[in-house]
């Protein structure tokens, strides 16, 4: 016998008269409709099964959603998908709350000053749609469609597609990714003339040397790479982390080799040094496909200097040493590793580029796989094949459209800063700021929070509160959008149609498809049924270019093709590596559809479709630069840099280069500059510690700090909930006086901050890490209030080529708060 | 009758703590007020414990995934005074929520610290299921832990009892093993030596936390192997 | 009432005046030791209703001022019953005022101490599943019986020598006549109703004391029968029970001295009777000395990894302040008091005795949170910091002890009269015939 | 809770049993028997209070549903409304769907039948009180116990043929003395985790 406890507690409450203490946890951590809830009381219990692509980040893992009664209660890892084969990350794992959220925008809204406290006012889509269209219809009809801005952010495939249509059909220029996707490419594109991101084959390569490429945690795509490498002992695989911090790649790493922030990019010339100098790069590959190796001797007599000379002269270990901080013992070790090994990868990211210097460091990485002859080999680079998507025919643009695109887009930089891109959030919030070459008057924004993102944060608040009509998708209020004057929120991944195909340096040619495995738990649109809906309002050939209803017959068209194309193959179960390796040899393609709908239904059903084969290719489809050989003297940068030359319109020509030069930063000079080499960063000299971020699995740009099992996780490892921590070694804690668990205030030249000393082994001296994703002041209320954004306190500064924000180039000083 | 045990391969895990979170939404482990969180109330029955050895730059960080251990002789079920936690005959220790008086004398007695006490009501929806309906939302003032999913198993019998058949190996999985991206997490039955988890349970990597105890845990680490 | 005290003005008239006369400072005290309870009630009330979260205990850390409490108070409660029974069977004569305040010690600290428990637990409305669905294999199941056991054999035992003096309160009429009546149990002071009450007493006495060892050697299975270092101690069992016989010879000392002073017992609690009761504390403080010297030094000297770990917790740790800070008040502080004749004053007894009394208080502590702050698997330590609520639970648990006093004060005798009476008229003689029996037979001439 | 459940049953409804034991009380006629009895009376009353205080009242079903006149008459079986007990852990109390299949039209004169065509014209559904519920912390399937157990409806819920009127309460109340004494019975196992979840 039980007494129920609320009884006794009434029992005993009467009795004493006693008041029951207040709050003391959290909220209801899920929302869910009066109906659902009736219906999770109630049901029969039906269990079923959906199979999705999750949509909380664009690393496109398979997810499988149990649903009891048609309520999803349960996701896991789709087995059968080949980037995550079941696997899936904490955040992706979390995707029902996100689902449920509390604070999930339920219907659109827009700003109204008088509407209450909030400042937001509910109205119908079809209001805010004609709010917006109204406005796009105005300024097309002004002439001035260019005014129009689309800031996406991580999308990518059809969705990314559609909305270069719509920008295009409607005139405009302005349609950037600020996830830094563009600024990203730069190297590559630098190099061999790649307008993706290469694809790394870490399953077969028996040696990986990472470059403060945290692939476990902040890659791409960190559960395919986590599959990949938990097989590592089965493929003998070593792998050697290059980071200033012990990340979790760097943990799970065979070596570690703490470097200095800033110098990755010396390092690699270092091992490059090593390569040259004992002769264990792969020389038949230098020979035929690389410019700018050796020393050469133009028409006009001059002698320029190769890779090799400059390396040999420059890049000795010791000089190396000093510059990294890495031991020459290391180097030579690591060079000759590298050498002796094969297939051996290198791979460049995040800590690597996240600086000034970035693109040269990528650079420099990146020809260390040039020396290895590591491109389109087993354990090498390998570009993937583009899904073979049906097309659209395209509709030619109208006299306005055609006008407007051919403005200058917003985003280039108006000074002699980052030639090389269309984009950095850096010149696009100052061309906004000051109205040059024009005005923005809409702004879309589509995902991310480049608010909470930038480092500029101060000027991009200003330059979004200078735009008269920012229209945002977000499905929750966050930084970005608190700026927006009309949300349209997009569904959540669960509730709408999409598509994620090809996720960056995954290593095979994939269309992942998601589609309503419940029906719109509120009143959301997808952001694709909205663009076409207000290219139809707007009409005329902007309606022409959109001849379908909606996005989801959208996918039906582009999925056609693939269907037609014969190729791939819906994902099945039980297709591993043997397998694969059988099927090659037969020929790619399992299953015969007898329709196109079988063929849908199916992959509906299962979840994607994907082809491991590629099609063999040329040299000249591997490098498409103009000499089709791999650039070590990189002829794209000679002519960018070039052209800004000619544009600051001087005479004196040698003058000119000079100033261009000291303008954008670079230090070298001569034909260094166009060659893969170390830039210093311009670090203050009276700051004692270099401030680096890092992301975490949880919560990875900050989308994850809303969920509040996600803030629990964040700092689970070490034991932080729901708050940031900055790690610092023992020795320079002890330098500093600072003990593990004190409030530390972070000093930088552009602000400052407080956060919880944790100290760890895993860091080198005179670094200090704080996580980034915390520290937000909206995203809903578990986000609001937890932790500290170190971006907020990083100096304004940017890859000087590429744009690319320069995460690790802050220098900061620590003082125990008070 | 089957004996369910785990195999932790520590040379796959990477530590990515996703069969922490898989944990808490298979089984409706509450989430905590932050403060609470940060005054040692976080709830994980998967726990990650995380920790560095040697100094600077010869750090090595180990990740190890902490299920409860479901010993074979478990300290917990012996100091029980109700019986609310007990060692049933396939080897799982069960938690009875509803027998719990709350009195912590089995987390106590846990080597492992495995067993997570209901601080206050859990909160999640309101009057509605959780999020898994499958699992019982515990309630203020008792002892819960890893079940090793024991729900799933009454699922996966009942099909083999309708079916007329054995359980299949591979057929009842945790919720942690399910979605582990490393494939680092190995379940099954370790009496029928054919099984992956009886192979892996023999390997020469093997090892089990405080075995000196005696208290034959049945979650078997694999120790990692670095090829330098 | 002048009328009463003329018809019988008796010798120990000032043991009976408590009961009759109650001053202003009685209830001035009684008032604030209410409130104190009332306060400690509502908090109690705000953990049932909001969960255990409203303490300090943790992950780690799953027990902590309750259990501390619980053991330290049930180790008080040795206090009474134990040391009372003792020095009646070994016939110590000095022991004739002692006895009834003992044995009062531990029936109150008894209740208070087992109440502990349940205040600990998270489902106090399960608690009947300890009676349908007990398993005696539980340590915790050994302690509900023998503390039950304790508390009856020891409320009998406090109970049956106070009958004479209940009939002798009867018989001098006054309020609550009924009362008396009723617990006199019709005592006339017969020859054979005093052969009864002896007979029951001897027994009683006999049987009291292997369960209040039992009791706390219980108690420390609790600890001991887990694998935890720093409790899985072979000696725990004798070490709690000197531990407790320890703390209860203070707490009784405590408990002396006060009533002394505020009902001017000055004549029958005399100096001698706190010399003797001193020296029992100082050789209690050497054997407690010597078990725990025992207990650290096996596990400093095998030095077990995790057994280290938290002896060096608790050496130089962050317990190091308690762990010395008992060791002072344990028994440097006693040790030197009572070794110097100038410092063995009543008051010197007095501060040795709370010393003890805290540094007992602290034993427990430290015997409770560091091994459990201390995880194996090399887990983050905890830390255990007690709130408000407990804070408030164990100040009402001490207002409950001494609350439980003063009204057991205003009912009856705290002194035993019909034993300080058969002191005088049998001790005596009874004592010399004893002594005369000790010695060698005297020749006898022929 | 065994007595609360049997005094709930034998009263019928709660304030029947309260005046019956009250009718006895004034009854009794000797004085030292009144006592007692007064005592006694204090005491069940209490027991009452707490009955009711503790317990759910039985359920009013929104129509006066016969199964009696649905088996025999119509000659349905548990199943065929039922229909997800040899598949599912629940047995599904029917939806309007499955009525309708039926009552489309009205079949008699019913004026409960005519309650229940009201429901199927506004196409809302009947909102059945459920009286068989598990707690939430126990696993309890259908499928199970009828298929894998081969048990008949009636072990658990009585003989259902029979009722004329709605069920209103459990026949045999859902307490986990009677899981096991059942479990007992037919030697199944009564380890905690086959059905605590």
């Amino acid at each position: 016998m039980e007494i129920k406890r609320r009884d006794f507690l009434k029992l005993f409450g009467s009795l004493s008269g006693a008041v029951v203490l207040g709050e003391y946890a959290l909220d209801e951590v899920m929302e869910l409709p009066e109906g659902i809830i009736e219906l999770a009381k109630n049901g029969p219990g039906v269990e079923t099964w959906q199979n999705t692509i999750c949509g909380l980040c664009p690393a496109g893992c398979g997810m499988r959603i149990r649903l009891i009664d048609g309520i999803p209660v349960y996701v896991k890892g789709n087995p059968i998908y080949p980037i995550n084969k079941g696997g899936l990350c904490p955040l992706g794992l979390n995707a029902l709350h996100s689902l449920y959220h509390p604070d999930r925008l339920k219907r659109p809204m827009r700003k109204n000053q008088s509407a209450g406290t909030s400042g937001w006012e509910d109205v119908s889509w079809d209001e805010a749609l004609k709010t917006v269209s109204d406005k796009l219809v105005e300024l097309r009809n002004t002439g001035k469609p260019h005014h129009v801005a689309f800031l996406g952010h991580e999308e990518n495939g059809l969705m990314k597609r559609l909305i270069e249509r719509f920008m295009q059909a409607y005139g405009s220029p302005n349609y950037y990714q600020c996830s830094s996707a563009q600024n990203n490419v730069v190297p590559y594109a630098l190099l061999h003339g790649h307008t993706t991101m290469p694809t790394y084959d870490i399953l077969n390569a028996r040696l990986i040397v990472s470059f403060g490429s945290n692939f476990l945690e902040e890659g791409y795509s960190p559960i395919y790479y986590t599959k990949l490498y938990s097989h590592h002992e089965e493929q003998r695989t070593r792998y050697v982390q290059i980071e200033s911090r012990l990340s979790l790649t760097a943990a799970n790493a065979d070596q570690w080799v703490p470097i200095l922030p800033g110098t990755y990019g010396a390092l690699a010339l270092g091992l490059a040094y090593v390569l040259i100098r004992e002769e264990l790069y792969d020389k038949e590959f230098v020979q035929q496909r690389m410019v700018g190796f050796e020393d050469r001797v133009d028409r006009s007599g001059t002698r320029h200097v190769g890779f090799k000379n400059m390396v040999l002269g420059n890049y000795y270990p010791e000089k190396v040493e000093e510059l990294t901080g890495v031991p020459s013992s290391v180097i030579l070790q690591l060079g000759r590793e590298i050498g002796n090994t094969r297939p051996s990868l290198v791979i460049g990211d995040h800590g690597a580029i996240d600086n000034t210097n970035g693109t040269y460091s990528a650079m420099a990485v990146h020809s260390l796989n040039a020396l290895l002859g590591n491109f389109e080999k087993e354990g090498g680079i390998f570009f993937v094949d583009e899904p073979p998507f049906g097309g659209f025919k395209s509709v030619p643009l109208d006299a306005t459209a055609r006008k407007g695109r051919s403005q200058d887009p917003i985003g280039l930089s108006k000074g002699n800063a980052f030639p090389l891109t269309r984009f950095s959030i850096e010149s696009f919030t100052k061309n906004v700021l000051s109205g040059t070459p024009y005005p923005i008057d809409v702004l879309f924004v589509l995902g991310g929070n480049p608010l909470f993102s930038a480092l500029n944060q101060k000027e991009f608040s200003q330059a979004l509160q200078k735009i008269p009509l920012v229209v945002s998708f977000d499905n929750m209020l966050n930084e970005t959008s608190e700026h927006a004057h009309v949300i349209l929120p997009h569904d959540h991944f669960m509730e709408s149609w999409g598509e994620v195909s090809n996720v960056t340096s995954v290593g095979f040619t994939h269309v992942g498809m998601q589609h309503p495995v419940i029906s719109r738990v509120y009143d959301t649109r997808h952001t694709g049924d909205v663009l076409i809906d207000l290219a139809k309002r707007i009409g005329g050939q902007v309606s022409r270019a959109f001849p379908l209803k909606n996005y989801e017959e959208e996918l039906k068209r582009a999925l056609n093709g693939v269907y037609n194309s014969g190729t791939g193959a819906i994902v099945t179960e039980g297709v591993g590596t043997h397998w694969i390796q059988f099927l090659r040899q037969r020929g790619w393609q399992i299953g015969q559809y007898a329709s196109f709908d079988e063929f849908w239904d199916r992959l509906i059903k299962q979840g994607g479709w994907w082809n491991p084969i590629r099609k063999t290719k040329r040299w000249g489809q591997v490098f498409r630069t103009r000499s089709q050989k791999f650039e070590l003297s990189s002829q794209a940068l000679r002519e960018g840099l070039d052209k800004l030359v000619v544009k600051t319109g001087k005479t004196n020509s040698a003058q000119d280069r000079e100033f261009v030069l000291s303008q954008l930063n670079i230090s070298a000079r001569g034909d260094t500059v166009f060659l893969p080499h170390h830039e210093p960063v311009p670090y203050e000299v009276d700051m004692p510690l270099h401030l680096i971020t890092f992301r975490v699995l949880s919560v990875r740009d900050g989308q994850g700090a809303a969920l509040p099992m996600m803030q629990e996780m964040f700092g689970h490892s070490v034991r932080r909930y729901w708050q940031s921590w900055a790690e610092i070694n023992p020795k320079t804690a002890e330098l500093q006086h600072v003990r593990d668990g004190d409030w530390i205030l972070v000093q930088s030249d552009a602000g400052n901050l407080k956060v919880k000393a944790k100290v760890s082994e895993g860091i080198m001296p005179n670094v200090i890490a704080i996580p980034f994703g915390l520290g937000h002041t909206s995203l809903g209320r578990y986000a609001k209030g937890h932790g500290v954004n170190p971006n907020s306190i990083m100096k304004n500064l940017y890859d000087m080529l590429s744009g690319k924000p320069a995460t690790q180039a802050t220098k900061v000083r620590i003082s125990v708060a008070t | 009758m089957p004996k369910w045990a785990m195999v932790i391969d520590l040379d796959r895990c990477t530590g990515c703590g996703a069969c922490n979170v898989a944990c808490k939404m298979e089984n409706n482990v509450p989430i905590v007020d932050p403060d609470e969180a940060q005054n040692g109330r976080a709830m994980f029955w998967m726990d990650m414990v995380a920790t560095y050895e040697g100094e600077f730059p010869h750090t090595e960080a180990k990740h190890v995934p902490k299920p409860c251990f479901h010993c074979d002789d478990p300290p917990c079920t012996k100091v029980c005074p109700v019986g609310a936690t007990y060692r049933n005959p396939e080897g799982l220790v069960g938690q009875i929520y509803h027998r719990c008086i709350g009195c912590r004398y089995c987390m106590a007695a846990c080597p492992f610290t495995a067993k997570v006490y209901n601080w206050y009501d859990p909160k999640w929806i309101d009057g509605a299921q959780v999020a898994n309906p499958d699992v019982s939302q515990r309630m203020v003032g008792v002892v819960e832990k890893c079940s090793f999913c024991a729900h799933r198993l009454q699922k996966v019998k009942e099909t083999a009892d309708v079916e007329g058949r054995e359980i299949q190996e591979n057929e009842y999985v945790p919720a942690c093993m399910e979605n582990c991206p490393a494939d680092a997490i190995v379940f099954g039955d370790i009496d029928n030596r054919n099984s992956k988890v009886s192979r892996l349970s023999r390997s020469y990597r093997v090892f089990r936390y405080m075995d000196d105890l005696g208290v034959k845990p049945k979650v078997y680490y694999l120790a990692r192997r670095t090829s330098s | 009432m002048t009328q009463r005290s003329g018809a019988m003005v008796d010798r120990d008239e000032i043991l009976f005046r408590p009961i009759y006369f109650t001053g202003k400072g009685f209830h001035i005290t009684f008032g604030i030791l209410a409130l104190v309870l009332l306060w400690s009630l509502y908090m109690y009330v705000t953990q049932l209703s909001s969960g255990l979260g409203l303490t300090g205990m943790n992950q780690p850390v799953s027990w902590g001022f309750y259990i501390v409490n619980f053991v330290f108070f049930i180790g008080i409660s040795h206090a009474g019953t134990l040391i009372s029974a003792i020095l009646r069977l070994s016939k110590a004569e000095w022991r004739r005022p002692i006895t009834r305040m003992a044995e009062v010690i531990t029936a109150i600290v008894l209740a208070i101490g087992g109440l502990h428990p349940i205040i600990d637990l998270g489902r106090p409305d399960r608690m009947l599943n300890l009676f349908t669905a007990g398993r005696l294999q539980s340590p915790l199941l050994w302690d509900v019986t023998s503390i039950t056991a304790y508390f009856t054999a020891s409320t009998v035992y406090l109970y049956l020598p106070m009958i004479p003096d209940i009939a002798r309160i009867r018989d001098r009429g006054g309020k609550m006549k009924w009362l008396y009546t009723f617990m006199a149990w019709g005592w006339r002071g017969t020859k054979r109703q005093k052969h009864v009450l002896n007979r029951a007493i001897s027994i009683l006495m006999v049987m009291v004391i292997p369960i209040a060892i039992s009791v706390h050697t219980v108690i420390s299975y609790i600890f001991s029968m887990t694998l935890q270092p720093g409790w899985h101690s072979t000696i725990f069992g004798p070490y709690f029970v000197v531990g407790a016989i320890f703390s209860g010879i203070a707490a009784l000392l405590i408990v002396m001295i006060a009533f002394r002073r505020v009902y001017h017992f000055e004549n029958y609690l005399k100096e001698i009777h706190f010399q003797y009761l001193g020296t029992l504390l100082l050789i209690m403080s050497l054997i407690w000395f010597y078990f725990t010297f025992s207990e650290y030094l096996t596990g400093v000297f095998g030095a077990e990894p995790h057994e280290m770990h938290i002896i060096m917790y608790k050496l130089t740790g962050p317990y190091a302040v308690f762990f010395w800070g008992m060791i002072l008040c344990n028994f440097v502080l006693p040790v030197i008091i009572m070794s110097f004749k100038k410092l063995r004053t009543i008051t010197g007894i007095l501060i040795a005795s709370m010393g003890v009394v805290i540094g007992m208080w602290l034993e427990r502590l430290i015997i409770v949170v560091p091994s459990l702050a201390n995880p194996r698997m090399e887990l983050p330590a905890g830390m255990y910091m007690p709130t408000m609520l407990e804070w408030s639970l164990f100040a009402g648990g001490i207002a409950v002890f001494v609350m439980g006093f003063m009204i057991f004060s205003k009912f009856f005798p705290l002194i035993s009269i019909w034993e300080i009476e058969e002191g005088r008229t049998h001790g005596r003689k009874e004592v010399e015939e004893r002594i005369e029996s000790y010695l060698p037979a005297a020749e006898r001439p022929g | 809770m065994p007595i609360f459940a049997k005094c709930r049953r034998n009263s019928g409804l709660n304030n029947h049993g309260f005046l019956r034991y009250r009718s006895s009380m004034t009854l009794s006629s000797s004085p030292s028997k009144r006592s007692f009895l007064c005592r006694s009376a204090v005491l069940l009353l209490a027991m009452m209070v707490g009955c009711a205080l503790t317990s759910d009242d039985r359920k009013i079903q929104p129509i006066v549903y016969s199964h009696k006149s649905h088996i025999e008459n119509a000659g349905l079986t548990c199943t065929d409304c039922h229909s997800s007990v040899q598949t599912l852990a629940a047995a599904s109390i029917p939806n309007l769907e499955v009525c309708r299949n039926c009552h489309s039209e009205s079949l008699s004169e019913s004026p409960e039948e005519a309650k229940l065509l009201k429901y199927v014209a506004k196409a809302a559904e009947v909102p059945w009180e459920r009286v068989y519920k598990v707690p939430d912390h126990v696993y309890f399937s259908h499928r199970r116990h009828v298929v894998a157990g081969r048990l008949e409806c009636e072990v658990c819920h009585g003989n259902v043929q029979q009722f004329t009127m709605p069920v209103s309460l459990p026949e045999i109340p859902v307490t986990m003395e009677n899981c096991m004494s059942c479990h007992r019975k037919h030697n199944v196992t009564n380890d905690c985790l086959s059905c605590h979840r």
